[in-house]
């Protein structure tokens, strides 16, 4: 059921929201359509760091990052009642205020659709094979982004 | 035995990815990046700290103990920051 | 800073994701724009109730709906250090697969905008002034919808 | 005294909105609610269960013991179901 894409283009948020109740409605065979109560969206975005920083350049395993979310996405839909998933990450350049990842999660009812999105964006945060090298207003690379030892605490949560 | 490296680990071995013949002793994960370790300067630099240096095999994380029998691709980098 | 909106008319995800962007960026004085790195929206969306629903009608006390939404913005900009909040609650007769709520939350890491958005939600859910009439497939009205006991319970979590 | 009323408060009240005098004894909006009460068929219906019609005084929620001089409009509706 999850929608998982990697991809150097850009996203609209209000198309994959659409995707996905249309999917959910689609889905819903017993019930009839529109058994989707809350939708919950989860956009990361590039930072610019205060000035510093004025582009970040995505690195990814190519078919081990689309393997890897779509088995985060599996265990999130093991772990909560969805009725519709979808999960876009960029790789390449991206410059502050351009968007980085999506996460789309419906259900029922809200807690399942929140708590679904922020166990997804934590898994995708330590597990997804992504890597970022900042490139910094002077023209210097800044190196690659160390990564945050609250992001491997937040996944240590949902243990 | 095909390696492939990503992110710093790429850029201080030099290469994105490699064909190599390890000796039969190379058993597991760690052996493996523990004798590319021995390779040369460039290698050095990279697993210059083994325990930050992630794996995978096939497109699936591993731990330093996973075996390489079989593997078909076996891939080195960094802790993802990904999202 | 919270951009509050009571309406009979539908809203737009992507519009008010666009706009909290925007004026984060704008109100970025010090360290200029794009200091947003995560934005989380929820909607929440009439369900039909495996077909027993034909639609909700939403009664509100007009002028509280907005102070009252307020009050619970304020607290959560207080909660968390948020660069934009946007908070839409319709009223009228809204039917299954349209939309009743949607709240919007930026900050610069995901953990603040996905809890202020979740706080935002369990509080809307209880203290808003709204009620819910059901319009049944039947012709007949099915009453008002009696509050959920873990709606309470959800909001108790963040005293 | 202005009193409003909302929900099925209001459909079992019948009115959207009156004006009250009730006597110099009715001191908070549980002696309020407890003087409408006895006021009609109408308002017994309406505060049958006390305990679950909220109020709201001057568009802010209010408890029970609230007092109510001073008060421009009281609101009297069931829990709250938006979201």
């Amino acid at each position: 059921m999850a929608d998982i894409r990697v991809q150097s283009a850009d996203f609209d948020v209000a198309a994959e929201v659409a995707a996905v109740q249309a999917g959910g409605d689609a889905g819903a065979r017993e019930t009839g359509p529109h058994d989707i109560g809350a939708i919950v969206t989860f956009t990361g975005v590039c930072r610019n760091d205060g000035g510093r920083l004025v582009a970040l350049e995505l690195e990814h395993y190519p078919g081990m990052a689309e393997e890897e979310i779509a088995r985060v996405a599996a265990e999130a839909e093991r772990r909560w009642p969805l009725k519709g998933l979808c999960v876009i990450h960029r790789y390449g350049l991206i410059r502050p205020g351009e968007n980085i990842v999506l996460v789309v999660t419906a259900s029922a009812h809200r807690q399942a659709a929140f708590e679904a999105a922020s166990f997804l964006m934590d898994y995708l945060k330590t597990r997804a094979p992504f890597w970022k090298k900042e490139h910094l207003a002077d023209g210097t690379s800044g190196g690659w982004v160390a990564p945050r030892q609250e992001d491997d605490e937040a996944t240590t949560r949902w243990d | 035995m095909k390696i492939v490296y990503f992110a710093w680990v790429r850029e201080r071995v030099g290469k994105t990815e490699e064909i190599v013949t390890p000796p039969d002793d190379v058993r597991t994960v760690a052996e493996l990046a523990g004798w590319l370790k021995g390779r040369g300067e460039e290698y050095a630099h990279a697993f210059a700290e083994p325990d930050i240096v992630r794996a995978a095999i096939d497109r699936r994380h591993v731990k330093p103990d996973a075996p390489i029998a079989g593997a078909g691709e076996i891939a080195f980098f960094p802790p993802m920051t990904g999202g």
